[in-house]
């Protein structure tokens, strides 16, 4: 049994919008897939399809090597936690853990076991004689949470479990969330459109964009080599910059040229040959980029300091350099006063090349 | 409820079952009653049936005979004043009311209650109690007679140039309550920050009333108007309980026109037209309404 | 057996009589189960024809003797008489014999008439006249002479209640009394165009222009409500059928000392004889059955028709029947009626739906001064060449 | 009642004067401001023109005849008489019935009750699956049902009669409770619908993968969330079926015939004089029912009115 | 002219609750003020009273050395941004601005003026004759700000106003608001409960909880040196690590002591004595420890990795330390595998020390 989920040409559409288009995906066993992309790209389309809550219009989706692309929710093995939390308000915790082990009929004790244990697992013991509205959010997730658990299932279906909570809610769970993940070794499936939780909480990270995936990567490679445009600048607050330029051949090396600077490619591995000429894109990460207040280095940038947005731990610069506007992450420790004339530095390592044309990473 | 399993995709009208079987009568009074029965009733207008039903055909003889007949004339000039000041004065009234039950009242579910009791009662008892209060020997008549202006006269439903309005007294009185509790709904769905944006902006009351909140309330007035227009192609309790139609036809309606053929004068064909162009009526008030509603946007 | 019957007997006089009709057949071992649908014969019919083709139907149930019925019994819907008619020998006892002619279809009776209602009554309060100062008139000219009189008294001349049928009835009432029975009998009975067009009936027109008149301030819906404005002096006079009667009656005035009757307005004593028949819906239950046929004969029984008939203010079916009981109106019908000088009522020679368009066209009439008698006779001999 | 709301000191004095500071600005608005004066002015008219027919029909009630016929309808009785009541209820004639609105009462009471709980248990039935479990064709259906609540009734009268008659339960009590759960189910559905649409769909995902089937969603899950709009509706059922005149008097037999027939016979039959006090007191009997219903429940109504039925 | 806005002993409640109590608060001329606080602590009600949306039980209000406690919304010179846009919907933008223009019987000229203004700042010249339900959220905002634009104000009041937009749309607008205060120079007053919008867009922060203001200063103060444990905790994401523990002495000095563990206090300033005994807390922030895999230095305290939270530019490490639970952020590229032991170090002049009792900074 090598997949645990394995969807293959999924096809969905609403009337005469096609939402997912033959997709086909594979998910591990065990393995922590989240699935990332902005509002209305099809990410809760495809879980829906995968709990069987919605119905293909073609294809199949496969659970543990069987066919369930006609299976009711209930049978396919599979556990799903929502945004708004989705307990029955009327129920008390209890209840609402118990209710479909009741609908399906189990005994009693075996009822109470399982509760006993999510209970233990969540920390939600002192809650269970509680309703749903004397919970806070980040109770409520939990409960949710624990309906899954129950149930003993294959698969865990997240749809963007966090986005209702507030940020420091938000932090706390994403870690439970992971923790959980490490102790049962479930499939979980998650779908958010934060990248934070995309980044901490993967194995892998499937980008999609109208209901395609645009890559489908662990989160260091998205993070650091995205397969294009979309996906680079998708990932990573503040964006990404990217600079549009050429290439241009100096001293026999590609160079990148853009407004009058050059920038050297050294170090940068291109999986293609930089012909000069070609149309390209040079993608910057904040991080990337080394600010220093004297002029050491051979490559040293001019730039001015358009804004500053101090975060506590970073300081966020937005530069003027060479007519774009640059975004550069430095300690929170470092100011720099708007006007400050600095110089730059890049980690081409570290940057992203993209065609020009096709957005595609060169 | 699927019982084959990974064979394949199962059968199309064995899905969703439990909720076809639910469905079951709805889907019999949509089809047999309310398609049946209109198809059933424009069909039999074509005929001359008199006490029973009988496919006798004969063209369009009932139709020319309707619009023959001045008291069909008056039904539906008297609907037609009738709707038309109905819709224009409850949803003023309504909307007026509920705009000053929307100011942080004190008392609101009292006068709430007062508004909205009428609603409660039957037009049969509506109309009687307005006969009695509009009666010239008893009624308000009488008693301004009596506080000395004797040559007041108002006795609407014994004159028959203004017993509609009679009828639209009483008819007001018992459905604007429901109007203001529509309308009153509408307001509180307003975003408060509306509010306070247009009193930052320095608009005063009645301009942001006029220019801001109603053009924002457009889908409940546009369900408000089906529900007052409605009500109104209906008309008929109100009328027979206040005034019989009368003083002579002067106050005869469309619905009446269509009950006096089909059972008193024992002519389902004259009673079956006449409800056939009833039916036109709702038409032309219901496509354009079914256009803004579903025919624009397409809602989940 | 409990035999439900339905009629819209519900105002004082007729409650009385039907309570006669009640106790007289429960005195047979079953029970008369009252079904009284108030307002009027308008209200009342629809509801017992929905019931009858709708399938439930009540055991009998009233109608006016005439067309009314005609559809029902065609549809097989009615339960046939003929054997009890027979058995108890109605053709013979039956007078006039018109009566029995409008239950007779196809030669099989369906109905039994309990009684002959005539419209052609002109009741007059003797206390209006005379604190308006006149003598009472004896005829319907000396009525609308004294008009001015009472009005200056402040009495409405001539009560007309606002129900449709009031209206056009009076006006039928006028065309006997004024154009006579021949030209009665060609408009209605022949439905002659040319008739109805004439001069004849202008006059009728002219003489409704007249009541109209006469008629402005009643204010009132019902019939014994405008009856009661005479009752108490308040309107001079209505003209109403024998059914007023009950009302006086019951309110214990005396016929001749607190009122006076003429009949066919004192102009042409003639009566209609129109009335109420009892038709029996075909039951399966074959107890009910029997039980409806021991009710048909009771109906027409001798001493129901005159328990009944005292009490409603009409005149029995039978000639057989002594009324020594009966006051001084009835008693003026009674002899109208043994001259033989009677007419069928419109209601037998009429569809219902040719009244129907009649009473609109008549309370409208009444209602509205601004419509010229002339517009309304054109309107009136349209609806005689459209009926059947 | 509107002098007692201009005379108390609004909020906003109250508090100023609370807070023992002495503003250097504008003066605070008073309570008996002229937009004060004017809305509870407004409001006053507004419930005085509402009151007066109650206000009458409770005077005239409990006057004589003899009173009534000196005139003033708006005049308090000189002297206080429950007779007419009495009268309305238990004493009233239609034909040889003498026995008052009593009788229609529980009549009323035999037709609504089955009425309510049934026609709003199948409205709400099939607007749960109208908006939870949608299949083709559904809206179809639905469109149809809509568009029939603007068929005036006595269009389907007679096809209606006809239906119920090839059924066999025409007259029955059976056949009214389907008459009134037919029409009132174009309203109730669309309110159902458009509750239950309100409702988080993710609830209802939920359920499903719990296991739980249609019926067990509906009765645990959705059923215990609706109590708004479930009063919304057995308020409507309530008034509309306890009010009906027309299907009572056309689908039933006269010894189930409901307290507005009998009212409508009470008052139609005239003995002699019109008793308007008898007719007050029988219109007030039969409207107590739903006035009593409003009384209590009108807040929730208006609650209900606000979750479901505004948003179209 | 000293100060722009002056709140006295501003009080409010609705019926028994006291939102607001006695409330002081000074904003400069010019100044970027940010309330922050969780939800219903009473930044709305404060804001509301400043624009003269709810009328205060007590206290005054002054604006540029006016008394407005009583004034109408209009007469403050405020213009207000809501969280909601409150756009008028059924007017198009231009409409949206210059009604409230209009209805004061401005010039047709000079509306038009400020217009043309506005919709250059703003960027929102194309859109002048689009509907609000055509623009996206983003240009919602920034039409809402524009409406407060053209009314040429004293203060500016933001109530939210990026809360209902997403992370990206969030950080660019963020920006903008910042570029707009600059060029403009106005008052503003900004009601968040967003801790990055707080620190990057403030030049003082007044932190509220439960309708008092905790600490009120420039974003470094509250982030490096927060008043009470309240402020510190609020503030920062990861939140600080607070040790609860008590002060000793050791070698004559005042030392931490936890759970066996003892941290030295060399380079934190205390503003009071440290006696031996106290119960403190001693509060990190996950920056300010250094993570070093060797276990090279003298104070190299001892932990093992929980969990790893990958965020590309940073790494978030949950760590066990003598059995509390710190987190700690290196940097992206620097990766630690659940269970790995690791050496701390402490940087304890960034530190933050609070008394047990009172929460408050020591
Ligand atoms: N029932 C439906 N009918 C028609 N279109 C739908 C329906 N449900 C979703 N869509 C459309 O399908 C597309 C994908 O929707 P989906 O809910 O999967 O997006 P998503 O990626 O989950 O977005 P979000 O982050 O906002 O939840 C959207 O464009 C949406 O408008
Ligand atoms: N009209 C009101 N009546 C009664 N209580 C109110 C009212 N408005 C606000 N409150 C209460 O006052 C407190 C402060 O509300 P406020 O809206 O100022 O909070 P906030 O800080 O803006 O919160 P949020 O971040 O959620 O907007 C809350 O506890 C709230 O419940
Ligand atoms: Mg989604
Ligand atoms: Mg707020």
């Amino acid at each position: 049994m090598q997949n645990s989920v394995s969807i293959r040409d999924l096809s969905l559409s609403f009337g005469a919008v096609n939402v997912l288009e033959n997709l086909n995906l594979d998910i591990g066993n065990g393995e922590f897939l989240v699935l990332l992309g902005s509002s209305g790209c099809g990410k809760s389309t495809l879980l829906n399809c995968i709990a069987g809550l919605l119905e293909p219009t073609g294809g199949q989706i496969f659970i543990k090597d069987k066919n369930v692309t006609w299976e009711e929710p209930k049978d396919r093995g599979i556990g799903m936690v929502f945004q708004s939390y989705a307990l029955y308000p009327q129920m008390t915790v209890e209840k609402n853990l118990s209710f479909g082990l009741q609908v399906a009929k189990m005994p009693k004790p075996e009822i109470e076991k399982r509760i006993q244990r999510a209970a233990e697992i969540l920390q939600i013991g002192p809650l269970l004689k509680r309703k749903p509205s004397e919970l806070s959010g980040g109770q409520r997730q939990r409960v949710a949470i624990g309906r899954a658990l129950v149930r003993d299932v294959d698969v865990f279906l997240f749809d963007e479990p966090l986005s209702n909570l507030d940020a420091k809610l938000r932090s706390e769970l994403r870690v439970e969330i992971k923790r959980l993940h490490q102790s049962l070794k479930n499939t979980m499936i998650y779908v958010t459109h934060d990248q934070i939780e995309a980044l901490t909480l993967a194995d892998r990270i499937a980008i999609m964009k109208s209901g395609v995936i645009q890559q489908l990567a662990d989160p260091n490679t998205i993070y650091n080599a995205p397969k294009n445009m979309f996906v680079a600048g998708f990932i990573g607050s503040p964006s990404m910059t990217f600079l549009r330029g050429e290439i241009v051949e100096k001293d026999g090396k590609p160079v990148f040229h853009t407004n009058g600077v050059d920038f050297s490619l050294d170090g940068y591995s291109a999986a293609e040959p930089l012909q000069a000429g070609r149309k390209v894109v040079l993608g910057v990460r904040p991080e990337h980029v080394k600010v220093n207040e004297d002029s050491a280095g051979a490559e040293a940038h001019q730039a001015t300091v358009d804004i500053e947005e101090p975060m506590g731990a970073d300081n966020l610069l937005w530069l003027k350099h060479a007519g774009h506007s640059m975004s550069v992450r430095v300690a929170g420790a470092r100011r720099f006063a708007p006007g400050t004339a600095v110089r730059l530095s890049f980690d081409m390592g570290l940057a992203s090349l993209f065609d020009a044309g096709t957005e595609e990473r060169i | 409820m699927t019982g084959q399993a990974h064979t394949g995709r199962p059968s199309k009208l064995l899905r969703n079952l439990s909720s076809k079987i639910a469905s079951i009568p709805m889907m019999l009074t949509a089809v047999v009653i309310f398609l049946g029965g209109t198809i059933w009733t424009v069909v039999y207008s074509f005929t001359n049936s008199k006490l029973l039903p009988r496919a006798k055909f004969v063209g369009f003889d009932q139709y020319e005979r309707l619009w023959d007949a001045p008291r069909w004339i008056v039904s539906i000039q008297n609907l037609a004043i009738y709707g038309a000041f109905t819709l224009v004065f409850s949803l003023v009234i309504g909307f007026l009311l509920a705009a000053l039950m929307d100011q942080k009242i004190r008392f609101e579910n009292t006068f709430r209650t007062i508004f909205l009791y009428p609603f409660a009662l039957s037009f049969i008892v509506t109309g009687l109690v307005w006969q009695w209060i509009l009666n010239p020997e008893f009624g308000v008549q009488s008693v301004v007679r009596s506080l000395g202006w004797t040559s007041f006269t108002f006795d609407p439903l014994y004159n028959a140039d203004i017993v509609i309005y009679g009828v639209l007294i009483a008819g007001l009185w018992q459905g604007t309550g429901l109007v203001m509790c529509l309308l009153l709904a509408g307001l509180r769905g307003i975003d408060e920050d509306i509010w306070k944006a247009s009193r930052v902006d320095g608009i005063p009351m009645w301009k942001t009333y006029l220019f801001i909140v109603i053009p924002m309330m457009r889908p409940v007035f546009i369900t408000t108007l089906v529900i007052i227009a409605s009500g109104i192609v209906k008309v008929y309790d109100l009328v027979v309980a206040q005034t019989s139609g009368g003083p002579g036809i002067a106050s005869e309606v469309p619905a009446k026109y269509v009950y006096d053929y089909m059972f008193q004068a024992q002519n389902l064909g004259q009673g079956f037209a006449a409800s056939t162009m009833m039916l036109v009526t709702v038409a032309i008030i219901i496509v354009p309404w079914a256009y803004l509603e579903f025919g624009g946007r397409k809602r989940v | 057996t409990d035999l439900e019957v339905t009629h819209w007997w519900t105002s004082g006089g007729e409650a009385a009589a039907v309570a006669e009709l009640a106790k007289a057949f429960d005195a047979t071992g079953s029970k008369w189960v009252d079904g009284a649908i108030a307002g009027s014969g308008g209200t009342a019919r629809p509801i017992m024809v929905s019931r009858i083709t709708g399938g439930d139907p009540m055991a009998a149930t009233q109608f006016n003797h005439g067309r009314q019925a005609e559809e029902l019994v065609e549809a097989g819907l009615m339960r046939d008489l003929t054997d009890v008619a027979t058995r108890e020998n109605w053709k013979d006892i039956i007078k006039p014999a018109s009566l029995l002619d409008s239950c007779t279809i196809d030669g099989k009776i369906y109905c039994a008439p309990v009684n002959i209602h005539s419209w052609q009554w002109l009741w007059l309060s003797n206390g209006a006249f005379e604190t308006a100062g006149v003598a009472v008139p004896k005829n319907w000219d000396e009525f609308v002479a004294a008009a001015p009189a009472l009005e200056k008294a402040g009495i409405v001349p001539l009560a007309v209640g606002g129900q449709p049928w009031q209206a056009a009835g009076a006006f039928d009432v006028l065309m006997v009394a004024i154009a006579g029975k021949d030209v009665y009998q060609k408009v209605f009975g022949d439905k002659d165009e040319e008739v109805a067009a004439g001069p004849d009936i202008a006059r009728v027109f002219k003489a409704a222009d007249d009541a109209r008149r006469m008629s402005k301030g009643t204010n009132v819906q019902d019939w014994n409500q405008a009856t009661n404005m005479v009752i108490t002096g308040k309107a001079g006079g209505q003209i109403m059928g024998d059914w007023a009667q009950g009302e006086f009656a019951l309110a214990g005035k005396v016929a001749g000392k607190d009122y006076t009757c003429l009949p066919g307005l004192g102009v042409t004593e003639v009566i209609a004889t129109g009335g109420d028949a009892f038709y029996f819906p075909l039951l399966e239950d074959e107890e009910k059955s029997k039980a409806q046929e021991v009710l048909a004969s009771t109906l027409v029984s001798p001493a129901v028709q005159v328990a009944f008939n005292l009490k409603k203010g009409s005149l029995p079916v039978r000639g057989d029947v002594d009324l020594a009981a009966a006051n001084d109106c009835m008693k003026k019908g009674l002899e109208i009626l043994a001259k033989g000088n009677v007419i069928q009522w419109v209601d037998q020679l009429l569809s219902a739906d040719s009244q129907k368009q009649k009473e609109d066209l008549f309370s409208e009439f009444f209602a509205n001064p601004s419509m010229t008698p002339e517009d309304a006779q054109k309107r009136f001999v349209d609806i005689i060449a459209s009926a059947e | 009642m509107s002098d007692t709301v201009a005379l108390n000191p609004g909020p906003a004095l109250a508090a100023a004067t609370r807070a023992g500071v002495e503003p250097r600005g504008a003066k605070p608005r008073r309570a008996l401001s002229g937009r004060n004066i004017m809305l509870y002015g407004t409001l006053a008219v507004a419930a005085l023109y509402y009151l007066l027919p109650l206000y009458v029909m409770v005077v005239t009630s409990m006057k004589g005849m003899p009173e009534i016929r000196l005139g003033n309808i708006f005049s308090p009785p000189l002297e206080v008489t429950f007779e007419p009541w009495v009268k309305a209820w238990a004493q009233a004639c239609t034909g040889l019935n003498c026995d008052g609105l009593s009788r229609g009462f529980w009549n009323s009471v035999r037709i609504t009750v089955p009425s309510t709980l049934i026609s709003i248990l199948v409205a709400s039935v099939n607007g749960y699956a109208l908006a939870n479990w949608k299949f083709k064709g559904a809206d179809l259906f639905f469109t149809i049902l809509i568009v029939g609540a603007f068929i005036p009734y006595q269009v389907m009268i007679y096809p209606i009669v006809i239906v119920l008659r090839e059924m066999g339960i025409y007259g029955t009590l059976t056949g009214l409770v389907i008459v009134h759960t037919i029409f009132g189910m174009p309203i109730l559905t669309l309110l159902f619908r458009n509750y239950f649409s309100s409702l988080p769909e993710e609830l209802f995902k939920a359920a499903r993968i719990d296991g739980a089937g249609f019926w067990q969603i509906y009765f645990r899950i959705m059923l215990p969330m609706s109590l708004p709009i479930f009063v919304v509706a057995m308020i409507l059922q309530i008034t509309g079926i306890w009010n009906d005149f027309l299907f009572g008097v056309v689908f039933t037999r006269p010894e189930y015939y409901p307290m507005t027939v009998q009212l409508n016979n009470i008052v139609n039959s005239v003995q002699g004089v019109k008793e308007y006090n008898v007719n007050m007191a029988a219109t007030l009997l039969t409207g107590a029912v739903p006035l009593i219903v409003y009384f209590v429940s009108g807040r929730l109504f208006v609650r209900g009115i606000a979750a479901g039925a505004v948003k179209g």
